[in-house]
């Protein structure tokens, strides 16, 4: 038994010891300089300006590919010259900023948007949309046809004409099923990579491409063999 | 008596035993407090007594090995990591072996000595978890809240060191990633000092509590051979005498340089496994001491070109992490992507004697078997 | 391409391992088709399919090898034909071996080594699943880390991931295997 | 009208009753308020010995933990299984908290306020204890689920086999006060309490107390590894909560016999008796919990071999010193009794730290044939002799 009191002592002695418990909420640790903990898009303290150039590495080296960028041409105010003619500068479109409906200063927040650029496109045509189509649905089927999907930009400038905010024609245009937010895309394909190496008897990239193309023995027609 | 009326149980003329027994099957897991992570036991009990144990794996299948043919070996880094996600260093530093023992390619000193160092604290931590979750499972509160209390210190230094406290993402191909902070090696040697201290009070607080003693001595025994059969290493393997350590048994990085000793039991019971986890503790804390103190200046990573294309060929290379000898078979074909990486996960192989141990011992000892064996399913299933 | 990185001379194997590669070569003879060493400390052995099973209890009985721990046995499909191959240690001798066996690429039949080292029965169970290898007397050969149910080798070269199309703004997988359960 | 209160007042049977109905809700105060106490203060013991501090956001230190976790209970929904013998689903907490409450009555708390002073004061809640068992079965029995009938059965094995213990243990006491009273009892430790006189006997009892409340080292029917939450495994909300009570208050009584059998019940220099007798109490409360916080589970079998095989042998031979010391020194008896019982405790602790060291050594007697195995390029270091327990020298 003489354990056990041994035991019963060190917790006696704990039971009087100060405590380690931090009060999150209250109280909360100073992260070190090196520490990666959330992701975000940072400005140039002094100008406000994103560091992001939209160089799309990130996107390219991210492991799980979780990070999709989309970038806008930017011909805004920079303080580097650029190193080429067209910069890809870019800046990051935030949900709905653009429907900010206060006036005054805007908070700087890393997700600041530059002013919609106006130069693009010839968007004339949107103004009188309204009174030909009579209605809103009638509008947005009309840009569809025009784009093949409902572009943001399109319908920002569709908003400011309205005099309306950006969020009410998304909720609209996502009521109706065959309206598109989204770019009709491929989606994702996975292959295989290919190579040889002389030391082991490797396959070469023909032989891989053209195994890839056989179903697995197993797989898709009918009951697998092995079971 | 036609057969069908034989109940299951009764004897050949008819009469039932004087005690009606039957066995029944109890799950344990997979969502289970006492089973590391999510790992299905399948038990056919004969009231106390276990019968058959039938472990049911692949909860936490990631496919990892098919991952890792689509990556670059740089972006490969990542997901080695998520093996055994309370040591996460060790296994990156398997697989970065693995690639430059490939290329045949010479670490600076230093990024060996930095190496080391956050190898053996990772240990450390793992040695923690464990023995904290062991003795959980026997229904002691209070010393998993003192190990991690020790453990949130080394994730702190961690922190400073490479940003993230359970996927580092330190090693590289050729050394490591960033150099020491500056203060942090004094951190380091105040945080072994304080460690000390608390080893030696968890040693006083469990090796002579007779209640410990009552439930991990004589318990699971692996004899030498049994434990060689079945591929068993690590501390599962010390704590039977049998003397295989990878830092010595194949030596790698500068374990030699330091004077590494690795540490054994006899009994090869739970108790010894515990034991041989708390020495090995120790000699991680002196590895790291004398690792600080004789740290060589020089570069932190060799020169590398951006885009890896380690030559083909294959290899095997393997370390001693803190469950096992985690060993890695890379086949390259020159490209940037491994042809394949087949990972030898310590736990897996070391679950496999568990319905070997547990058969004929009481359903309370399973848990206290399965706290020695030290078994993370993210490395088992991988 | 030209390596980028100064690859060092092929470092020079070891004295032990060097007798212990006579030891083989003088035992197996013509049945071992080919001997090498792997960056000077790893014995690398292959050997046909039909006499895995006498060259693996040679490895483990003989008295100067002793590989009596089986590390690792890990299954490849090289496309042109399928490859199993174990990486075995030897404890009291301080060695590290290779033995490889290649069988073929679609329907890959190969001798359990379960009898000899126990260790081997998940580990081939685990090639069987990732694989589809086919280990004859192997006490139970199912899956492991797979679902029951689940239908084809996933680490087979030419098992196709599920590809993901998005026609008309909803996901819709193609190919991969049909899960018969569903 | 005075008059005719007064008369009825007068009336010994009619004060008996009020006086029955005043320790009733008195013994239902002091339950409930401790029992409220208990439950934050479980919490907090258990978070101060790990180096936390336990409830923090209910209240100023967590105080409002219990009121909340109470609130809780009631509003949880009562799940009754389906094929439940619903009878006896819904007598069996009852039955488990009706005799912790019945032996308050006799509990001491001055010399004036007991509920009444019965002459076998010391047996009465002894057998309430063993009605809990009943209970205990009960319930497991009509929750008609595997895992409460196996924890039931395993829970009844245990009281049942650590109630005779318990039992003998306090004979000792009964030799040195011989009257089964408690408020004698405690009148006859004027001078010197029992514990510095029978320490052993305190010592078993107060395990075999631990046993009885299926607390701290013995609580296994709770384990989590194998049965689910033993006998309360189908229980929730009010009823859950009911059994809860129970344990609780079996606590209480098991803190409060040994406080007046012990440490002198009410007696203490400057302040009232109750403020003493409470203070005892609460002493030994605190010791349950820390218990708890310290100590892990006991293995079943290895629970009944040390009721059977040390227990109850222990506690046969303190009786038998005891008693012959009293007929060999009619007179000064205390003295040689207090010597023998001090040397009894210390060979018990002795005897059990050696007994288990020899079960190191014999594993490791075991080990010693096995051949070494596995040469690498340094000779590994025998850790420590595996555990030399409390002794071990750290090397």
């Amino acid at each position: 038994m003489l354990g056990v009191f041994q035991g019963l002592k060190i917790t006696i002695k704990h039971f009087f010891s100060p405590k380690v418990t931090r009060m999150y909420p209250y109280e909360k640790r100073v992260l070190p300089e090196r520490s990666r903990g959330l992701i975000q898009l940072i400005t140039e303290p002094e100008t406000g300006v994103l560091k992001c150039e939209a160089c799309l590495l990130c996107e390219k080296v991210c492991p799980p590919r979780a990070i999709t960028i989309r970038y806008e041409e930017r011909n805004a105010f920079r303080w580097r010259p650029l190193a080429r003619p067209k910069s890809k500068a870019a800046y990051y479109r935030p949900r709905e900023v653009a429907a900010y409906p206060y006036e005054g200063p805007r908070p700087l927040s890393p997700m600041v948007l530059a002013p919609v650029s106006e130069a693009d496109g010839d968007d004339a045509w949107l103004d009188g949309l309204l009174e030909e189509q009579g209605d809103l649905v009638g509008a947005l089927r009309a840009i569809q046809e025009r784009y093949g999907h409902l572009p943001r930009r399109v319908l920002m400038k569709l908003a400011r004409n309205l005099g309306v905010s950006v969020s009410e024609l998304f909720s609209s245009a996502s009521l109706s099923p065959d309206l598109r937010l989204d770019p009709i895309s491929d989606g994702f394909v996975a292959g295989a990579t290919n190579g040889d190496s002389s030391a082991l008897v490797l396959p070469g990239p023909q032989a891989l491409q053209a195994v890839e193309r056989q179903p697995n023995p197993s797989q898709g027609g009918g009951a697998s063999g092995a079971e | 008596m036609s057969e069908a009326e034989i109940l299951p149980g009764q004897t050949e003329d008819g009469s039932l035993p004087s005690v009606f027994t039957e066995e029944f099957s109890l799950n344990l897991g997979p969502q289970h407090p006492s089973t590391h992570g999510v790992l299905r036991l399948l038990v056919r009990l004969s009231g106390e007594i276990v019968v058959d144990c039938k472990p049911y794996l692949g909860y936490l299948h990631r496919g990892v090995e098919k991952i890792l043919e689509n990556r670059t070996y740089m972006q490969g880094i990542r997901y080695v990591d998520q093996f055994d996600y309370v040591s996460g260093m060790l296994n990156e530093h398997s697989y970065v072996g693995a690639v430059e023992r490939l290329m045949q390619l010479e670490v600076p000193r230093r990024a060996e000595y930095l190496r080391v160092v956050v190898d053996e604290l990772s240990r450390i931590c793992s040695h923690l978890v464990a023995i904290g979750t062991a003795l959980l499972d026997l229904g002691a509160w209070t010393p998993i809240t003192y190990c991690f209390r020790d453990r949130e210190e080394i994730l702190d230094l961690f922190e400073e060191l490479c940003g993230s406290r359970l996927n580092f993402n330190y090693h590289r191909v050729g050394g490591v990633l960033f150099d020491l902070p500056e203060g942090w090696v004094a951190k380091c040697l105040s945080f072994l000092a304080r460690f000390e201290r608390s080893l030696d009070e968890l040693e006083e607080f469990v090796n002579g509590n007779e209640l410990f003693i009552a439930r991990l001595v004589g318990v699971g025994v692996i004899t030498p051979e049994m434990g060689i059969a079945y591929g068993i290493s690590g501390p599962s393997i010390r704590g039977s005498g049998v003397n295989f350590d990878i830092r010595t048994y194949r030596p790698y990085s500068v374990y030699t340089e330091l004077g590494f000793e690795p540490q054994l039991a006899t009994a090869g019971d739970c108790f010894a496994r515990y034991l041989v986890r708390m020495a090995e503790m120790r000699e991680s804390v002196r590895m790291v001491r004398r690792a600080l103190e004789g740290l060589p200046e020089g570069p932190v990573r060799a020169r590398m070109p951006h885009y890896l294309l380690p030559p083909k060929g294959e290899t095997y290379f393997s370390i001693e992490s803190s469950k096992g000898e985690l060993g890695v078979y890379l086949i390259s074909d020159g490209t940037a992507n491994p042809y394949r990486v087949k990972v030898r996960p310590p736990s897996f192989v070391n679950l496999q004697i568990l319905p070997e141990l547990v058969k004929g011992q009481k359903v309370a000892d399973i848990v206290a078997i399965l706290g020695s064996i030290d078994v993370v399913m993210g490395e088992v299933d991988r | 391409m030209r390596p980028l990185i100064s690859v060092a001379r092929r470092p020079t194997p070891d004295s032990r391992l060097v007798a212990a590669a006579e030891i083989v070569r003088g035992h197996l003879g013509p049945r071992l088709l080919s001997i090498s060493y792997q960056a000077g400390d790893i014995l690398c052995l292959e050997v046909d399919r039909s006499d895995l099973l006498a060259t693996a209890t040679f490895l483990r009985d003989a008295p100067e090898l002793r590989f009596d721990f089986l590390s690792c046995v890990s299954g490849v499909d090289m496309v042109s034909h399928m490859l199993v191959v174990y990486h075995l240690h030897s404890l009291s001798n301080r060695l590290t071996a290779q033995l490889k066996v290649k069988a073929d690429a679609r329907e890959p039949v190969v001798d359990s080594v379960s009898a000899i080292w126990p260790t081997a029965n998940w580990h081939e169970r685990e090639a069987f699943d990732m694989l589809g290898i086919q280990f004859n007397g192997h006490p139970n050969l199912e899956r492991l880390l797979l679902v029951e149910g689940f239908v084809g080798y996933p680490l087979r070269r030419n098992y196709q991931l599920p590809r993901r199309r998005w026609p008309h703004g909803r996901m819709v997988e193609e190919g991969g295997p049909v899960d018969e359960r569903s | 009208m005075t008059e005719f209160v007064q008369q009825v007042l007068s009336d010994p049977t009619v004060q008996r009753v009020l006086w029955l109905i005043v320790t009733l809700l008195w013994s239902l105060l002091f339950l409930l308020t401790s029992v409220l106490i208990l439950i934050w203060g479980e919490r907090k013991v258990l978070g101060f010995v790990q180096d936390r501090y336990g409830p923090h956001h209910t209240g100023k230190w967590g105080l409002l933990q219990s009121p909340v976790d109470a609130l809780k209970m009631m509003t949880k929904e009562d799940v009754v299984p389906l094929l439940a013998d619903r009878v006896v689903f819904w007598l069996a907490p009852i039955a488990f908290f009706a005799p912790v409450l019945a032996a308050f009555v006799v509990l001491p708390f001055s010399d004036v306020l007991v509920g009444a002073d019965l002459n076998i004061g010391l047996i009465y809640p002894l057998a309430l204890g063993s009605i809990g068992v009943v209970a205990i079965i009960a319930a497991g029995w009509c929750s008609n689920s595997k895992y409460s009938l196996l924890g039931a059965f395993r829970s009844a094995a245990q009281m049942i086999s650590y109630e005779i213990p318990m039992v003998l243990s306090l004979v000792p006491v009964l030799l040195l006060s011989n009257s089964l009273s408690l408020q004698s009892i405690i009148r006859q430790q004027e001078g010197i309490w029992f514990i510095l006189v029978l320490p052993f006997a305190f010592l078993t009892f107060f395990i075999c107390g631990l046993a009885e409340t299926n607390r701290a080292p013995f609580d296994f029917p709770e384990t989590e590894s194998e049965l689910v939450a033993g006998f309360m495994t189908e229980y929730s909300g009010m009823r859950w909560a009911m059994f809860y009570l129970g344990e609780y208050g079996n606590m209480i009584v098991v803190s409060a016999l040994a406080a007046t059998l012990f440490l002198g019940g009410w007696q203490g220099p400057l302040l009232p008796g109750i403020v003493w007798f409470i203070g005892k109490v609460y002493v030994f409360l605190f010791i349950f919990l820390w218990v708890r916080a310290t100590l892990p589970r006991v293995r079943v079998d290895q629970l009944m071999d040390f009721a059977w095989k040390w227990l109850i042998p222990a506690t046969l031979l303190n009786i038998a010193v005891v008693a012959t010391l009293a007929l060999v020194f009619p007179s000064g008896y205390l003295i040689p009794i207090g010597i023998a019982n001090w040397l009894l405790s210390g060979g018990f602790v002795w005897s059990l730290t050696r007994y288990m060291q020899g079960r190191v050594e014999k594993s490791k007697r075991l080990a010693a044939a096995w051949a070494p195995m596995g040469t690498a390029e340094v000779p590994g270091k025998i850790v420590v002799a595996a555990g030399e327990g409390v002794l071990a020298r750290r090397s």
